[in-house]
């Protein structure tokens, strides 16, 4: 890590206990401007709840997540509804594919752009000129996002006819509609091809430099993680065991007996 | 303190009915998430043919308690046989598809099955033969409770204790158990998931046939309306008392019970299906998983 | 073959053993009589074995029509093809346009009031469109809504002497406000319990207009309401007649210029977004309960609309009217119409109301076949008769980089 | 397109001149009421005594030298579908209506016959303000109304049985509530009982036991219920279980031979008000055979008055030399006609002079009137 850079997410010993059971125990994490950063861990370590923590589908029993969003005021996520930090610029994607199936590929991406418009009942039974310049410019941004992840010309297919590594990539392109800074993405590598892998990595990295969002992804393939990702952040039984550059969590001894006393495909 | 226990008690009888049917919805909440909105029809179609059957054996000549044995054991056979094909028809063929349309199949199945029996029997109200003695012994309080009242707590009871036995002892209760908590994970440690949910509304609709056997020996009347009512009360009772619960349907039935009975009493009974569906909401607003019931952790 | 006819066997006899007490024996306790319908079971058996080679030959098809549906392939029937020809369209909606606008000035007065009955149904199938169809909230207590219309013109009418042109806006707004504040408590539930929740709320409706004498009449209800007056005159009823009827088609017209919109626009989008998901919905900065509200609200607005307008047209009300079964007559037109298409709603309240109507004969059968539609329904065509027309977008679809700021 | 259209009208203008008709010079009685559905018993016995009147007035040459002809719709008893029938018979040119049989869905079609000038005759819709209001000049009908009824009810429990302590309950419907509230009010007036409980049942519930117990509390000596048997049975069975002495008292919507099978024992011992008994009017008899020469069965309710009904129409009719509605509504008003219900006109509210309720007691399974 050369300079500091500005730090976007903040989260300071975040615990959220489910009934007698500690899902995840006092983490810490922070994401910077730039960076893609990577939290791992073996099943069940909490990756997930902690994801849906910070992104306000559960309430956190212990501990804060603080949004320090670039020329805006530091805002505190702890127990806001998810559509609100939604519009404070963290968007997210679903371990296992949440589209909107009946709903074609355009369609998907024009609901992301939901939060950053504006036209209400009233206006749109009117119809007036603003609301369909509105509508037009929905349309244009979306196609634009489905042309950035390669999806341009299913945009008129319903988006469950569509093959599993496209759907991953059209959650991308949907989270992004809402005009993240800080891009959450929950396993998007999971059940793909080593071809349709390599081209996410691309992808991931396309959107980290071109548009300018920060990246923090949860991964179970390694290879990936490894490539593009810095810092990484390691949990295990709901607790953060390590915490470095890709090189330092290899030579982490905790990690290695955490991925070796557990599963090897890791 | 009299009139309290009378209200008391006649709670406690309307309760163990509306539990014996909650138990139905619950089991099969349960394991498909699925309202069963039929069943109230299944227990109707138990009253109904418990009706013909001690209707045939009067005629014919049978006598007392042999009716209602024979009566109540061949309602239990249909209702179960109905609650069986009902799930083969309609909810089998749609299962994996969005949460609603099942629902609707539900409500629509009910619907037909009232008019079903509508024309193929009657809409008047049919008399139900009393077929439940009088126990001398009760005559000292049967002001207070009645032995109707007394054989309806006492089936209800021994009915749930073989329920829970069936459910805590033997190897289907276990299948059962496994295939509410993980469907996938049961199919693969080898349980015929189909042949469980199956078996679910064959239980269910015999637990159902049993209530609408007792009420209709109880108020001594039947016609092709009464499961409607009686469905939305028990679905009511086990929501109150955590849907998927087994006991949370027992004391959700007894508790819409006493709640309808006190009000009735000690308020008004003017409003009574009011009470009823405000309690459902107050509890839905302030502990939407019931009384029992164990806040199910959504997926995400 | 020997297969399938083993199984229809089977299947014909199993129903034989179900239906065999209720069909065939009818007993009455007190004249000692048992009668035997034998003929019954014949019939049973026979169209049950009938039935099982078509319920099989249906599955067949419908696991055709989603293979299909996989490989990405068409999946849309001719019908549907020449539906979203706009041209077709076009010409479609002048044709009917024209039979419409003369109907009642070629037909009777009966006929008339049929199809006043029937674009009131319209009307109210397109407003429960919004929360079932497209919003996905599952509504058995629709008729509430409708009742407070209703009631709200007979009591203005009754004490105030108000006018239907007055008080129609305030039906719908009185209908949208009622459905915000059952809305409220009830944004929580999910999919199913709010089925039984609304179901409730109908429920208690009925049981306040009954006891409520002060504010309701009671069961007795409220007779005499006026008919829509016509420029400050009172019309013969055969005038009065035509005059709703051109009111109500006024209507329809309006609300699907409305709901049509309304689907098509930002808001519509989140509902039915909300429909397919919930959880991702909210993640993509969706307020789910304002989604929800202006959802339930807007459906109840149509049914207050409409309420009034029944109203004026029976000119008596009271409780009886406002039943369960009113509310799932209105949930099997948009059932099987089609949720969320608005052209299969309309076509489905033609059918669920103009049909009885002219087959008299078979009223009996109506809700038999009601509830037997709604199954098969879902099973074999769960996008209903006419499923919803797919939108279109243009778009330039250019390469270069915008700023989305 | 233009083609399809122009066909299309003109199919629809032929069509609709197939429906309204070639008018033959007939009379024509329209009959609305329940014929379907589950209220259809309360409707069908009226039509078919129209049919049976019909039938022999046209064999004695009709009324007026022209036939009867009858029209027949059926309502369910819905008020909404009511209106729709009584526009068909309006449009398709009734003179005289029969109907409708509920009391909802008599007002609400009673505007649609008033602004058409065509009156009408209900053989059971009992509803006071139908009459009382003077909202309807065109309705008459053949049965007494709701309130004579609690009226008796009342009286009876007073004089006959001298109670002091009344509980009145309702089924909450249309019919129930107004005798209910009737009752109530005139048990109030008498100033001699004490009302102790006045609620509301719902129908279709499981059980009546809180309320049954509610009652013993009240320590209540007559009960008094507005309703129909399926309620009061499940009353009376409840009140017998809880081995409550109280005397129950009600309607005509209970004296029904339901009622006496499905509560058995327990109904013995309750009264119910309903229309007198008329089997010793000869005319009574007679329409009586003609109906189980005909169907070869009991007629249902509402039968003689139904039969009343429709004779009272065409005598009007016949007597007013036309079927102008001012003539017949004042035939109707004028003319005494000789019925099964007794030998009747019409006051100028609508009602029947001459029709009158009895209380009747159950006893050993049966009705018996009380002199």
């Amino acid at each position: 890590m050369a300079e500091k850079k500005h730090k976007l997410l903040e989260v300071k010993g975040l615990t959220m206990d489910f009934g007698g059971l500690r899902a995840v125990d006092s983490v810490s994490l922070e994401v910077h401007e730039g960076e893609i950063a990577a939290l791992i861990g073996p099943n069940g370590a909490g990756k997930t709840t902690f994801f849906n923590c910070v992104t306000g589908i559960y309430n956190p029993t212990k501990g804060d997540i603080l949004l320090h969003p670039k020329g805006l005021e530091t805002r505190r996520l702890n127990g806001l509804k998810p559509n609100k930090v939604t519009e404070m610029g963290l968007a997210r994607t679903f371990q296992n594919i949440r589209l909107f199936s009946d709903m074609t590929v355009l369609e998907n991406v024009m609901i992301g752009r939901h939060c950053r418009t504006k036209s209400g009942i009233f206006r749109s039974i009117v119809r007036g000129k603003a609301v369909l310049e509105e509508e037009q410019f929905i349309v244009e941004s979306s196609y634009q996002l489905l042309e950035k992840v390669g999806l341009e010309d299913f945009a008129n297919e319903f988006s469950k006819n569509l093959p599993y590594g496209a759907q991953r990539r059209l959650e991308i392109a949907r989270a992004m509609a809402t005009d993240p800074f800080l891009l959450l993405l929950d396993e998007p590598a999971a059940g793909m091809n080593p071809q349709e892998t390599s081209d996410l990595d691309q992808l991931i990295c396309k959107i980290s430099t071109e548009e300018q969002i920060a990246i923090l992804l949860i991964e179970h393939d390694m290879k990936l993680v490894m490539n593009i990702s810095n810092p990484i952040y390691v949990m295990e039984y709901g607790k953060k065991i390590a915490e470095g550059s890709p090189q330092e969590i290899k030579d982490n001894p905790k990690v290695i007996e955490a991925y070796l006393g557990e599963e090897v495909d890791a | 303190m009299e009139y309290f226990l009378e209200l008391f008690l006649g709670g406690t009888t309307r309760g163990s009915i509306y539990a014996l049917i909650a138990l139905g919805y619950t089991m099969v909440y349960g394991i498909i998430q699925l309202i069963n909105f039929a069943h109230g029809e299944i227990y109707m179609i138990g009253a109904f043919v418990a009706l013909i059957v001690a209707g045939v054996c009067t005629i014919y000549g049978l006598s007392g308690v042999s009716i209602l044995i024979l009566a109540g054991v061949i309602a239990v056979i249909y209702a179960s046989a109905y609650g069986y094909t009902l799930e083969k028809i309609a909810y089998r063929p749609l299962r994996g598809a969005p949460r609603l349309s099942p629902l609707i199949s539900a409500i629509g199945m009910s619907i037909f099955l009232q008019n079903y029996v509508l024309l193929a029997q009657t809409s008047d109200f049919l008399p139900f033969p009393r077929l439940i003695p009088e126990f001398a012994f009760m005559e000292p309080v049967a002001h207070i409770i009645g032995s109707p009242e007394l054989v309806i707590l006492v089936t209800t009871f021994i009915t749930m204790i073989l329920l829970t036995l069936l459910i805590k002892k033997t190897k289907v209760g276990k299948a059962m158990r496994a295939t509410q908590q993980d469907m996938s994970m049961a199919r693969l440690v080898g349980v015929n998931v189909d042949r469980i949910i199956s078996l679910t509304f064959v239980i269910g609709s015999a637990l159902a046939a049993i209530g609408g056997v007792l009420v209709a020996s109880y108020i001594g009347q039947v016609n092709f309306y009464i499961g409607f009512l009686a469905g939305v009360k028990a679905f009511t009772a086990a929501v109150l008392g955590g849907i998927g619960s087994i006991p949370g349907a027992v004391l959700g039935g007894l508790v819409l019970g006493w709640a309808e009975s006190f009000a009735a009493g000690y308020i008004s009974s003017d409003y009574e299906d009011v009470f009823t569906f405000g309690l459902l909401v107050l509890i839905l607003i302030l502990r939407p998983s019931g009384i029992l019931g164990k806040a199910r952790k959504q997926k995400v | 073959m020997l297969q399938d006819f083993k199984k229809s066997i089977l299947v014909s006899i199993w129903f034989v053993f179900l239906t065999f007490p209720l069909m065939v024996v009818r007993v009455n306790t007190m004249d000692q009589v048992v009668i035997w319908r034998w003929m019954n079971l014949v019939w049973v058996a026979i169209g049950s074995f009938i039935l099982s080679y078509l319920w099989r030959y249906m599955l067949s098809r419908k696991q055709a029509r989603t293979k299909v549906a996989e490989e990405g392939g068409d999946t849309r029937t001719k019908l549907q093809l020449l539906l979203e020809d706009m041209n077709f369209r076009y010409k479609a909606m002048g044709v009917i346009l024209v039979l419409i606008l003369i109907f009642p000035l070629v037909f009777d007065t009966y006929q008339s009031t049929i199809m006043i009955s029937a674009l009131i149904y319209v009307v109210l199938g397109l407003g429960l469109n919004i929360s079932v169809g497209l919003a996905g909230l599952l509504d058995l207590g629709y008729v509430a809504f409708f009742g407070v219309g209703a009631y709200t013109y007979a009591l203005l009418n009754h004490h105030f002497d108000l006018g239907f042109w007055i008080t129609l806006p305030i039906g719908g707004v009185l209908g949208c406000l009622l459905g915000v504040v059952l809305g409220f408590p009830i944004l929580r539930l999910r999919g199913d319990y709010l089925a039984i929740v609304t179901l409730g709320f109908g429920m208690i409706f009925k049981v306040v207009m009954e006891n409520w004498d002060a504010l309701s009449f009671g069961p007795s209800g409220i007779a005499n309401i006026d008919r829509p007056s016509f420029f400050g005159m009172d019309l013969s009823l055969a005038n009065s007649t035509i005059y709703i009827y051109y009111i109500m088609i006024a209507m329809v017209i309006f609300t699907i210029l409305i709901t049509n919109r309304l689907k098509n626009s930002r808001i519509g989008r989140a509902w039915i977004a909300l429909r397919e998901d919930e959880i991702a919905c909210v993640a993509m900065g969706i307020d789910m309960a304002k989604t929800k509200l202006s959802a339930y609200a807007l459906g109840a607005f149509w049914a207050g609309m409409v309420g009034v307008l029944f109203a004026s047209k029976t000119t008596f009300i009271n409780p009886a009217s406002f039943t369960f079964m009113e509310s799932a007559i209105i949930l099997s037109i948009v059932v099987l119409g089609g949720m969320g298409s608005i052209l299969g709603v309309i076509l489905g309240a033609f059918i669920l109301i103009l049909l009885p109507e002219y087959m008299r004969a078979f009223s009996e059968y109506r809700m038999l076949a009601f509830g037997a539609a709604m199954v098969l329904m879902m099973i074999f065509r769960p996008q209903g008769i006419i499923s919803n027309l797919r939108q279109t977008y243009e778009y330039k679809g250019t390469k270069e980089k915008t700023d989305n700021g | 397109m233009k083609k399809l259209t122009v066909l299309l009208s003109t199919l629809a203008l032929v069509l609709s001149m197939a429906v309204t008709g070639f008018a033959a010079d007939t009379i024509k009685l329209g009959v609305a009421g329940p014929h379907s559905g589950d209220l259809a018993p309360y409707g069908i016995p009226a039509m078919k005594a129209a049919q049976l009147v019909v039938k022999k007035i046209n064999a004695q040459g009709g009324v007026l030298g022209k036939q009867v002809e009858l029209l027949i719709q059926d309502d369910q008893c819905k008020p909404e579908i009511a209106t729709n029938t009584a526009t068909k018979l309006v449009t398709d040119g009734a003179d005289v209506v029969l109907g409708h049989i509920c009391s909802g869905a008599t007002k609400a079609a009673l505007g649609i016959y008033k602004d058409a000038k065509i009156p009408v005759m209900s053989p059971s819709a009992t509803n006071p303000p139908l009459t009382q209001s003077g909202d309807y000049p065109n309705f008459f009908r053949t049965i007494a109304s709701d309130d004579m009824q609690a009226k008796m009810a009342v009286d009876f429990a007073i004089n006959k049985l001298g109670v002091k302590k009344v509980a009145v309950l309702h089924d909450k419907g249309d019919y129930g509530k107004g005798f209910a509230d009737f009752a109530k009010k005139y048990l109030d007036e008498s100033g001699k009982v004490e009302v102790v409980l006045f609620e509301g049942i719902t129908p279709g519930a499981m059980d009546y036991s809180s309320i049954v117990q509610k009652v013993r509390k009240e320590n209540a000596e007559a009960l008094i219920f507005g309703g129909y048997h399926p309620e009061a049975s499940k009353l009376v069975s409840q009140m017998k279980r809880k081995r409550l002495k109280t005397v129950f008292i009600s309607d005509d919507g209970v004296k029904d031979d339901s009622f006496l099978k499905v509560a058995g024992d327990a109904a013995n011992g309750a009264y119910v008000t309903g229309p007198r008994d008329l089997s010793s009017i000869p005319l009574n008899a007679a329409a009586t055979a003609e109906f189980k020469a005909e169907y070869g069965a009991e007629p249902g309710a509402f039968f003689q008055e139904g039969y009343s009904a429709a004779l009272a129409l065409l005598n009007a009719i016949e007597k007013a030399g036309s079927t102008d509605y001012d003539a017949v509504t004042k035939a109707l008003r004028s003319e005494y006609v000789e019925t099964p219900v007794g030998n009747i006109k019409f006051d100028s509210k609508g009602d029947a002079e001459g029709v009158g309720f009895s209380v009747y007691k159950v006893e050993n399974g049966a009705f018996t009137e009380l002199k």
